[in-house]
């Protein structure tokens, strides 16, 4: 092999172009990846849940108040939103608020639990009884309110 | 020790454990008044589904207790709304100035909500 | 040849532990010093060794230069890059009677050599480590101990990098500059960008361990190297807390090196002509469980974890490696101005990972005598930086 | 690899060079037996099929974190990941996520380790006493730290997947490791430094670290037992 020996190139070339970051590779587009559960465990499962349960009941509290704003217009706007509060596909999502409650209440006590060092080595089995006791608890719920007539 | 060279160690609004003790805090608390305001609603009223008539929702707010505990209720729920969509959106990696930002618009509506749930409360309850 | 205003540079090929080595023996010693290597530092011979820090007790019968250079080494690498070891030190266990017989030799070797070692009785050994096979006749401790196997080198690279040096991954060098005689640099191929580029230099460093028979080939001259890979054998659990040899001639599968969670049995040994192409043969592995069960019965029962082969470099002629095991463990720097005619260019190679500063030494005192530098080694005593600042750049006060 | 009986996978692997607008992906069929590990099949493209291909690797046992990949979507260490264990007719393996991407399926692990406190030693001296009495488990001895530093914990992380400002749990799990020894160092330190909102709090506790960790580092647990150790200190402090 033979190169003319000229003025040293150097290797300025190679570690300047190394200087710039690469692409990040991610799992899903931006904040999908929260709820993105394949091939994941338990422990992602439920910050899943927990995820979309508290997105869920902040919208629940704010569509809650506007609908009690019919309560400022009186009897009469109040009476027709009771109408149509209890068809039976508006109970039902009362059961799915009823989920979303005990999802995340439960979730939340084990997540303080832990995160206050307390059965950190048990967090799955503690998950698994939150949903024992969770779908117990949404059973006896779901009947009171859809077995009322 | 030097921490890591971003803006780790700059990071402006302080939140730190604060917000995970508040969170914790008031999710137990939560627990409860769920509890109650759920079952006052929906499971000690006999009629299907257990909302209430317009006097009933006019009867409960009178109540000094149902009065205390729902104005709390308001405050306390609102209070880990906003520490939960603050943790939602923070971990987006927001810059220090979205924080700020984040923090100071989550500040107004929490504000707003229960200046808002008081307001509904007070007119209800004085209307009984 | 171009006058010297800048000054010299050096060009090491190879980011296996003696390159770092070199790099920084160089860097310290005011050398302008550029490092290719054209995967991840350590990923050739270095990083897959047994992660033993050797006393030199398994040299210590038959080849005494290299048992020599063991002990010298383990004792500066203790000095210069603390934390890097697990001081828990090693046994040589007899289990056998022929392994008996070995024994005085043995305790002679360590003697002569400057090895402290103590003999134990099989009740103080099975105290110990009661995981030894309970048969055991005798036992003897020895100074080994556990390293990491990429992180100790990388603290090398790590300060070869805080002092100056260029420290290149994944650079591949796709041919050398001969010029009259004298090799004057490397042609490279980025493989991060796939640019090619030239690194020209006084003095071209062939630190390639068994790929320095493929490299010298590129300046036109040989290198006795026979590329010798053994197969390791890595199982669960931690089944000893020293470094289990058994004590007789060196032979398959007679070492076992704790290593976190797991167990390291290893080795055999075999030659082959591309240190790239290696296979991992079933009946090695087998081997391993067989042998490594005589010291430790639990390897056995233990889960598998792993089962690879690393290529070692023996210096020595094709006619001369029979069996690998035969050549000496020592290493070589050959100034290939003086046995090939070829100027600027010097081959460093054999040896093994305990003994990477003193090779570094040796090579770095021959390429500052071709430069004319008089700067002393300075490595036996400059305490390394942690292994991470090698990829941060971090200098840690 | 020998005499094994031998079938062909197909393998599809991550394709990326320094100034290509966007990666792609490459099969190829490559002979595998029973032991064959996604190493493996990548050595062997290297080596017959494609050399420009670039790997990460060392050891080969697990023992220094540098193959860590996603194979078929899951984070593992290379040398370890027997193709046999997985399902598919394709094998697709990418580099890990949440870090660059230098070259093909290899990171740049700068900054994942730009993220550990400083300073950062690696392997603690082994407290050997030999007049120590046998100990029930031999595990008791074991001092070598367990975390290899692949960043597979990182990429596993559903928070690092949004937010490139946490430490990680890796580096949170190594200054609950120092401080539960901390054998002279700066506990103080350590503990402000963790006490951040990029720190043990960004943490939600969805595991996945410790499900990934390939050497039973449990991060997870560990980014717990540093918030536990942060309220005391709290409670201590207002006391």
């Amino acid at each position: 092999m033979s190169v003319r020996r000229g003025a040293d190139p150097g290797t300025e070339g190679i570690r300047s172009a190394r200087d710039d970051v690469g692409p990040i590779p991610r799992k899903n587009v931006g904040p999908v990846a929260w709820f993105d559960i394949r091939k994941r465990g338990l422990g992602q499962f439920a910050f899943s849940l927990n995820r979309l349960t508290g997105l869920g009941l902040v919208f629940y509290l704010y569509l809650h108040l506007a609908v009690l704003s019919t309560l400022f217009r009186g009897q009469e706007a109040w009476d027709d939103f009771l109408g149509i509060a209890t068809t039976k596909a508006f109970l039902l999502l009362d059961v799915l608020l009823v989920f979303g409650l005990l999802a995340h209440g439960l979730n939340g006590l084990r997540l303080a639990l832990i995160g206050s060092g307390r059965g950190i080595d048990h967090q799955k089995a503690l998950y698994r009884s939150c949903q024992v006791i969770g779908t117990i608890l949404l059973l006896g719920a779901a009947l009171h309110i859809l077995g009322g007539d | 020790m030097a921490a890591r060279t971003t803006d780790a160690t700059t990071s402006a609004p302080a939140g730190r454990s604060r917000t995970w003790v508040w969170t914790a805090g008031t999710g137990v608390a939560l627990l409860a008044l769920v509890t109650i305001h759920m079952v006052a609603h929906h499971f000690v009223v006999e009629r299907m589904g257990g909302l209430r008539t317009y006097e009933d929702v006019l009867d409960y707010v009178a109540n000094p207790v149902m009065f205390v505990i729902e104005c709390v209720f308001l405050v306390v729920v609102t209070i880990h709304s906003m520490l939960g969509l603050r943790s939602v959106l923070f971990d987006f990696g927001l810059s220090d100035r979205a924080k700020r930002l984040t923090d100071r618009g989550l500040i107004a509506l929490g504000v707003l909500t229960v200046a808002y749930g008081f307001l509904l409360i007070g007119v209800l309850a004085s209307r009984a | 040849m171009s006058a010297r205003s800048a000054p010299a540079r050096v060009l090491i090929v190879g980011g296996g532990g003696t390159g770092g080595a070199l790099a920084h023996d160089l860097a310290l010693r005011g050398v302008r010093v550029t490092l290719v290597e054209r995967g991840e530092l350590t990923s050739g011979t270095t990083g897959r060794h047994h992660g033993l820090l050797h006393s030199g007790g398994r040299y210590a019968v038959n080849d005494q230069e290299s048992a020599i250079e063991c002990i010298e080494e383990n004792r500066i690498l203790r000095t210069i890059a603390p934390g890097s070891f697990e001081e828990n030190d090693g046994l040589f266990v007899a289990v056998t009677d022929e392994d008996m017989e070995y024994l005085p030799a043995f305790l002679e070797g360590c003697a002569a050599t400057g090895i402290p070692a103590q003999q134990l009785t099989p009740e103080e050994t099975l105290r110990l480590e009661p995981n030894l096979n309970p048969e055991l006749k005798a036992a003897v401790r020895v100074p080994d101990a556990t390293m990491d196997a990429m992180r100790m080198p990388l603290r090398f690279f790590a300060t070869a990098k805080k002092n100056g040096a260029e420290i290149l991954n994944y650079v591949d060098v796709t041919g050398l500059i001969v010029q009259q005689g004298t090799v004057t640099g490397a042609a490279v191929r980025d493989l991060v960008t796939g640019r090619e580029a030239r690194i020209d230099a006084d003095i071209v460093v062939n630190a390639t361990g068994p790929w320095s028979e493929q490299v010298a080939q590129m300046a036109g001259v040989d290198v006795p190297i026979q590329p010798s890979p053994g197969v390791m054998l890595a199982v669960r659990g931690r089944l000893c807390n020293m470094v289990m040899n058994r004590l007789h001639k060196s032979g398959d599968g007679d070492i076992i090196v704790p290593q976190r969670a797991l167990s390291v049995v290893g080795t055999s040994s075999w030659k082959v002509e591309d240190p790239d192409d290696l296979s991992v043969p079933e009946d090695h592995v087998r081997r391993m469980i067989e042998e490594g069960s005589k010291l430790i019965p639990a390897v056995r029962q233990a889960t598998f974890r792993a089962a690879w082969s690393a290529a070692r470099p023996l210096i020595g002629t094709k006619e001369e490696a029979d069996s690998g095991r035969e050549l000496s463990r020592t290493f070589k720097t050959i100034d290939h101005a003086v046995e090939d005619a070829i100027e600027g260019f010097v081959t460093i190679t054999g040896g093994k990972g305990t003994t990477l500063r003193g090779m570094a030494e040796v090579c770095a005192d021959v390429v500052c005598t071709k430069l004319g530098i008089e700067e002393a080694c300075r490595t036996r005593e400059t305490v390394l930086l942690p292994h991470d600042a090698a990829f941060t750049g971090r200098a840690v006060a | 690899m020998s005499a094994e009986t031998q079938t062909t996978r197909r393998i599809r692997v991550f394709r990326y060079k320094r100034g290509d607008d966007e990666h792609r992906y490459d099969e190829f069929d490559v002979p595998v037996s029973e032991r064959s590990t996604a190493l493996d099949a990548l050595r062997w493209i290297q080596l017959r099929q494609d050399p420009t291909l670039a790997l990460r690797h060392s050891c080969f046992h697990a023992s220094c974190g540098t193959c860590g990949v996603r194979v078929n979507g899951r984070e593992g260490l290379g040398c370890v990941t027997a193709l046999s264990d997985v399902s598919g007719d394709t094998v697709t393996i990418e580099p890990l996520a949440n870090l660059p991407v230098l070259n093909d399926v290899v990171s740049d692990v700068t900054p994942f380790m730009e993220r550990f406190p400083e300073p950062h030693p690696y392997i603690r001296k082994s407290e050997f006493i030999s007049e120590a009495d046998t100990p029930d488990d031999v595990d008791a001895y074991g001092r070598f730290e367990d975390c290899i530093e692949c960043g597979i914990c990182l990429s596993a992380c559903p928070v690092a997947a949004t937010d490139d400002t946490y430490f990680g749990p890796a580096a949170l799990a190594y200054a609950q490791r120092m401080l539960e020894e901390a054998r002279g160092a700066d506990r103080e330190a350590l503990l402000d430094w963790a006490d951040s909102e990029h720190g043990a709090w960004r943490c939600h506790a969805s595991f996945e670290c410790t499900e990934a960790c390939p050497s039973d580092v449990r991060p997870a647990q560990r980014i717990m037992l540093l918030r536990k150790e942060l309220g005391n200190r709290k409670k201590e402090v207002s006391s």
